[in-house]
């Protein structure tokens, strides 16, 4: 038993699916201990947030303590960040249609760029071929590029109730810095927003979880009933045999999927909660497990140590129990484990055809994919709200198929070398 | 000849056997379950829909159709006439077209796209896995891995990275459909064009999905034949290395054309949900909007032309299977 | 240590495999009778159904058609509870010793079923240990040594030593041993043999060889029956079957033993 | 004295095991094979009577690796050829095999006169298929094959059947020396016989020149071949002609094999079985003295000590024993 262990544990393969297996199982269950929101809370007025870490407007402006920082780039950077290389260029463009020399012009250098803007542009101009909408455009640009330059201070103003009037209550300098643990009111979105305005992460942890358990539930019910299936129809033999083994074969040749999208659609959206969807799922996989466990029992039971311990009185329990089941121990364990993770990936298409889990309750990975898809995430590029759950999903299967060739190295001498 | 012919009956025999379950399975569960949809979807006819006449004429001949109001077994008789004679009733979410005239839209369109895609993805993922297991070394480690990950992308995810890739980023494919829908389907060569050009992610998908299974299965044959005893005597009588892997990959492809048939079940699901990535118009997006329509008419003859459609796959590789495994005969024939 | 009395006789013996186009009989209608304390042989080549033949006696298999009498009572173990009470009375030895044994059950695990077999289940530990012992020192084993062992862990001969031992515990009237020696080397054979011969007359039972190999049949029995095709076509002593044999088929296979002192007549094929 | 056909010195092969640890399962064996002549090699499971037979050939593909000695066939030393070169001019022409699990030697979806003729091809390229028919054809009547096996595909074959189609296709480029390990093994009693004339025809009928029969059944081999070598542990132990092997063996370990045949013929039934008590030892890590020492019951202190090498003795005899032949053969007079 302790050789066998070492050896699964040399296999590289196994360990790296562990590893990866490990992993994801360590965050779904340490995640929630520290981050306990619910998962299907919905943060954003707008959907579809980028990832990234929102700062409270109102406090930042607001905030007593400020501290100056000399940075030589923070202007740098706020230009970059306002003037972008196609903006350079669209300036471009009005300031040579407008009798400029494009020598005169450098883009790159952004004061001079600026300086030229402000002295020729003029939105009542209409070069040919300009349409309204480019105007407006170059309007926006004029007053987003309003003191980009300016050195002195943005101004906070509030409003007189008594007046009506505004007063000003405080200078903003650029120099001027929070401290963004100071802040009061932030949030963490490194996987940002879904097209609800959740928070992502914290809903892929949660259902990857869902998506495990429905794995392991699904896994269980199909390795429990190819089990017993396998065992009884392999040893038995005769009518019994003949009867399972009929069965085996249809559903073997009749597609799985289909009795799922079949079954799940006729269970209707109010009884399909994720348990329920992984006991279906269970119930239409178990054919595989059954036939490797019918075929290896068949080459057991006959067998001398088998006859030997009939021979010694014992039981058909006992005998199916210790002389049968610890042989194909390994090869049940290896089934298991595909199944869990086909349960995961047939629940994952199931969602994306609109048959997953009743959405109320819990996220599942399946579920999450289908709204990013409804919502059309991939196309609008929104990247952090399918590629992560792709990822989580192709991880999951692929350490546990990892960890099936690690094992099988070691029970299936045949592969070695 | 007779051995072949003995298996060529017994599979048929198993064929029509299969059919016949499929049939009834497609009858029976759904009024199993809790609720039977079949009932309730007639129940609901009376206030669904917005436009009443063709609440009307849905329910009547629904009720007609499948004979709902009478024992199962009649039901069952109903049933399984109207199927003979392609009478599927209306489709509940596209009506007035019937079930079967929404079916003949898109059928052609998975048949077309998923068996091409299964085969030559079977192929490919041979070749390599056959490579592997011959070379071993570097390739080995390095085509395993991958093969195994591959595998386990689930379909849809594949297709997604394509579609992000190749259309959204790149645009050289467009993202969705089956040809571009300003265009009225005709034999032109602007057309046919257009359909080539959108049937490329979703086909490329599926086939990259089918390489990785094959390959590993494909692996672990060859080798095993490798170390075949054949292997060694024909080595020790002088036969070239070549002839040898000709020898081994033959011979360990054969079981693999038994294991395409037995997944080809599995693999039809997963293509399905690739085909509603695509938006592409096959039975994948029919089930897609039958589902979102709850359109159970549609649903059920779906799912029927699904499994027939796996089941004459099956049934084609095992004729195939038996026409060159020189073992089958000899077996039949004992 | 012969007498006449009839330890295990069957009539009509006949096992059928399989149905319509398929069936095959692997025993046909065989009609023997085993006396006690005489070493029998039942000798065939493959598929002449000896170990079908085996299996029915042990009671592993159904018969499909005939009798088996064991000590003059109609054999009846229907239930699970007759064939336990029968097993205590006939036992068997395997072929392949690597086969045998169950991978995950130690060596004393082995032994003590035999012990709580022969209803020693609540001695004190200190007797079945003494019982181990005495079972292991008498095929020249060491079981202080092989406690924590699996019986993989020996070598073939020494795993058919230890399924003697096993024997010696169980003491049953007859033992059936499905060729005990093919597997394993020759210079092991002896040993093998000569421990199943002392076990013999250690406790009393009649020995059933199954085999192939008409030499050893010759060598270690006082009575062979010659099987073909699921019948049996000669029985009687040993050195009438083998040295004058009145069938056709026994003096065929005879004849096509290479042999040490005859002429090895090859044109006869 | 006949030309020597197969002249083999001091052969050494070992296996590489996955752990990185070498065997030692032909271990400086020699040997030599006079034209119309044949060897049997004895021994028991694990004595590398397999691993000479597949050594022989100068064809070594992993886990088994030649270490040194040298392979003379036909006055032409094969050692140091090149492996493609030894398969295009050695393999099939020269040296040829039966393997020891005839069963599954030929390709099951492959027909056995497509095969002869991959075998043909890969020596004589460029041969047309009716050359190909036309030589099967022959060579299978010639041994009492009927020709329309040759359309058959290996299942189709029934045990013996399969096993003399081996053979015949073994020696279809007619080698000069044929190495059957263990042809019969697996066979009932009289589909050996009709697989051991096949094998003495071959010889008769001058298709190989010598023969080296392996197996572990000794009345079989002193009904086939000429000589007998005994291996043990990688070594040989003893060798001689077939009579003597038989009758008046010398090193202790022959005398106990010898003394352990069963044959059906009078006057067995008085004979006591000889039996070794022990295991050989391991071959990942062999004694340094005599690697029977353990089993012997002659063993002197000195035997452990260095390892023996094969004296030769009387009339082409040789034996890998410390202890001088006559005190042997007087010993085993002493025990009767």
């Amino acid at each position: 038993m302790k050789h066998m262990f070492r050896q699964i544990f040399q296999s590289g393969r196994f360990l790296v699916g562990f590893a990866i297996f490990s992993a994801i199982v360590l965050t779904v269950v340490i995640y929630p201990l520290f981050i306990n929101d619910p998962p299907l809370e919905i943060l954003s007025r707008g959907t579809f947030l980028a990832p990234g870490i929102y700062v409270n407007v109102y406090d930042s402006v607001n905030f007593s303590t400020r501290y100056t920082l000399l940075l030589d780039e923070a202007v740098a950077r706020r230009v970059g960040a306002r003037l972008n290389p196609d903006d350079r260029a669209t300036m471009l463009e009005w300031l040579t249609g407008n009798g400029i020399p494009e020598a005169e012009i450098d883009t790159a250098d952004t004061a001079a760029l600026l300086e030229l803007w402000h002295n020729n542009f003029d939105s009542s101009v209409r070069l040919p071929g300009m349409t309204n909408a480019d105007r407006n455009y170059y309007i926006r640009l004029t007053t987003s590029l309003e003191g980009l330059l300016a050195t002195e201070g943005a101004i906070v103003a509030a409003q007189d109730t008594a007046t009506g009037g505004l007063t000003e209550t405080d200078v903003i300098n650029q120099t001027d810095y929070v401290n963004i643990g100071e802040v009061p009111n932030f949030r963490v979105l490194p996987l940002g927003t879904d097209n609800f305005g959740r928070d992502v992460l914290t809903e892929l942890v949660s259902a990857a979880g869902v998506s495990l358990t429905i794995g392991l539930v699904a896994g269980t019910v199909a390795t429990t009933i190819g089990l017993l299936l396998g065992l009884v129809s392999g040893y038995m033999g005769g009518l019994i045999d003949d009867v399972i083994l009929f069965i085996t074969n249809l559903f073997t040749v009749i597609p799985g999927f289909v009795l799922l999208i079949l079954i799940s659609f006729s269970i209707g959206q109010e009884q399909r909660g994720a348990f329920t969807i992984a006991v279906v799922i269970g119930l239409t996989s178990w054919v595989w497990t059954a036939r490797a466990v019918r075929a290896q029992v068949i080459s057991l039971r006959n067998r001398d140590h088998v006859n030997l311990s009939k021979l010694s009185g014992h039981s058909i329990a006992y005998i199916l129990a210790m002389d049968i089941l610890p042989y194909i121990a390994s090869y049940v364990v290896m089934a298991l484990i595909l199944q869990i993770s086909s349960g995961i990936l047939a629940e994952a298409g199931l969602s994306i055809l609109g048959l997953g889990p009743r959405t109320t309750e819990v996220p599942t990975l399946g579920l999450m994919m289908n709204w990013a898809m409804i919502y059309q995430a991939h196309i609008l590029g929104k990247w952090w709200a399918y590629f992560p759950v792709i990822l989580v999903i192709a991880l999951i299967s692929f350490s546990m198929n990892l960890m099936n060739t690690g094992l099988d190295q070691v029970f299936n001498p045949t592969l070695r070398g | 000849m007779k051995g072949y012919r003995d298996y060529f009956l017994r599979k048929f025999a198993w064929f029509i056997v299969t059919v016949v379950v499929a049939f009834t399975l497609n009858f029976i569960l759904p009024r199993l379950m809790p609720g039977d949809p079949v009932a309730a979807i007639a129940a609901r006819m009376a206030q669904g829909m917005s436009n009443a006449t063709g609440v009307q004429a849905v329910y009547e001949q629904y009720t007609r159709l499948f004979a709902i109001d009478k024992p199962i077994l009649e039901q069952y008789v109903v049933y399984i006439g109207n199927v003979f004679r392609g009478d599927f009733g209306y489709s509940i979410s596209q009506y007035p077209r019937t079930v079967a005239d929404v079916i003949s839209a898109s059928v052609w369109w998975t048949i077309a796209l998923q068996f091409p895609a299964i085969i030559v993805g079977w192929i490919i993922g041979n070749t390599l896995g056959a490579l592997a297991a011959y070379v071993r070394k570097g390739f080995d480690k390095v085509l395993l891995p991958l093969s195994i990950f591959l595998s386990n992308m689930p379909a849809f995810g594949m297709a997604i990275v394509l579609l992000v890739i190749f259309s959204v980023d790149l645009k050289w494919f467009p993202t969705s459909g089956g040809y571009d829908y300003a265009m009225i389907p005709n034999m032109s060569w602007d057309f046919v064009w257009s359909v080539i050009v959108h049937y490329q992610l979703p086909f490329w998908s599926i086939v990259l999905i089918t390489i990785g299974g094959q390959a590993i299965g494909m692996r672990s044959m060859a080798i095993y034949e490798l170390n075949a005893d054949y292997v060694k005597y024909a080595r020790f009588l002088g036969i070239k290395d070549f002839k040898i892997i000709q020898y081994v990959f033959r011979n360990a492809m054969l079981p693999q054309i038994t294991g395409l048939a037995l997944s080809i079940g599995t693999m039809v699901g997963g293509a399905l949900v690739a085909e509603i990535i695509f938006n592409y118009p096959g039975l994948g997006s029919t089930i897609l909007t039958a589902v979102l329509g709850g359109d159970y008419p549609l649903i059920s003859a779906t799912t029927l032309i699904i499994t027939l459609m796996a089941l004459v796959a099956f049934f084609a590789l095992e004729i195939v299977y038996g026409l060159i495994d020189p073992r089958i005969k000899a077996a039949q024939s004992d | 240590m012969k007498s006449n009395s009839v330890i295990l006789s069957g009539k009509g013996v006949t096992k059928v495999f399989g149905f319509g186009a398929h069936k095959t009989v692997a025993v046909d209608h065989v009609d023997f009778s085993f006396r006690q304390g005489e070493v029998i042989s039942i000798v065939g080549e493959s598929g002449s159904g000896k170990t079908t033949l085996a299996k029915m006696l042990l009671g592993l298999i159904s018969t499909s058609e005939g009798e088996i009498h064991f000590e003059g009572q109609l054999r009846d173990i229907r239930s699970h509870k007759q064939k336990k009470e029968y097993w205590k009375n006939i036992q068997a030895i395997f072929q392949d010793p690597f086969s045998s044994y169950n991978i995950f059950r130690k060596i004393d695990a082995v032994l003590l079923d035999c012990i709580k077999m022969r209803g020693g289940g609540k001695f004190p530990y200190e007797q079945k240990l003494a019982l181990m012992r005495e079972a292991c020192s008498f095929v020249n084993l060491k079981f202080d040594e092989l406690t924590n062992k699996y019986p993989f862990e020996l070598s073939g001969g020494q795993q058919q030593r230890l399924m003697i031992a096993r024997v010696f515990l169980l003491k049953p009237k007859i033992l059936l041993a499905d060729e005990p020696t093919s597997m394993i080397d020759a210079c092991s054979r002896a040993t093998i043999l000569d421990m199943l011969m002392a076990l013999r007359s250690e406790i009393g039972m009649t020995p059933i060889f199954i085999t192939h190999d008409i030499g050893l049949a010759y060598y270690v029995s006082d009575t062979v029956y010659i099987m073909e095709r699921g019948k049996f076509v000669e029985s009687g002593s040993a050195d009438e079957v083998i040295l004058r044999p009145k069938e056709a088929y026994t003096r065929r296979l005879l004849n096509d033993v290479p042999k040490l002192h005859e002429e090895w007549d090859l044109s006869t094929v | 004295m006949a030309k020597v056909v197969l002249e083999v010195n001091e052969l050494t092969t070992r296996y590489i095991t996955r752990f990185r640890e070498s065997i030692y399962a032909v271990d400086h064996v020699s040997l030599k094979v006079e034209s119309g002549k044949s060897l049997g090699i004895a021994g028991e499971s694990g004595c590398g009577k397999s691993t000479l037979a597949l050594s022989l050939m100068g064809y070594y593909f992993a886990p088994l690796h030649y270490t040194s000695g040298e392979i003379i066939v036909d006055e032409r030393n094969i050692t140091g050829l090149d492996p493609d070169e030894v398969r295009k001019t050695i393999l099939g022409t020269e040296i040829s095999y039966i393997p020891q699990a005839a069963m599954n030697a030929l390709n099951p979806t492959r027909r056995v006169i497509n095969f002869i003729e991959d075998v043909i091809q890969a020596h004589r390229p460029g041969i047309t298929r009716t050359e190909v028919y036309a030589m099967a054809k022959e060579r299978f009547e010639l041994l009492g094959l009927p020709a329309e096996v040759l359309h058959k595909y290996p299942v189709e074959l029934s045990g013996g059947m399969k096993q003399r189609t081996v053979i015949a296709t073994s020696v279809i480029l007619s080698p000069k020396v044929l190495i059957a390990d263990e042809p019969s093994s697996a066979l009932d009693v009289t589909s050996q016989k009709m697989v051991i004339k096949m094998v003495m025809d071959l010889m008769d009928k001058g298709i190989i020149k010598s023969l080296v029969f392996i197996t572990h059944e000794l009345p079989l081999l002193y009904n086939v071949t000429d000589d007998i070598m005994v291996m043990y542990a990688g070594q040989v132990i003893e060798k001689g002609s077939a009579q003597e092997m038989v009758f008046d063996p010398i090193h202790p370990y022959t005398k106990a094999l010898m003394g352990s045949i069963i044959v059906p013929e009078a006057g067995l039934r008085n004979v006591k079985l000889a039996a070794i008590p022990g295991t050989p030892p391991n071959l990942k890590n062999p004694p340094s003295g005599c690697r029977f020492a353990e089993r012997c019951k002659y063993v002197m202190p000195e035997c452990r000590v260095a390892s023996v090498e094969l004296q030769k003795a009387s009339e082409g005899r040789a034996y890998r024993c410390l202890i001088p032949e006559e005190d042997l053969r007087k010993a085993y007079k002493h025990e009767k």
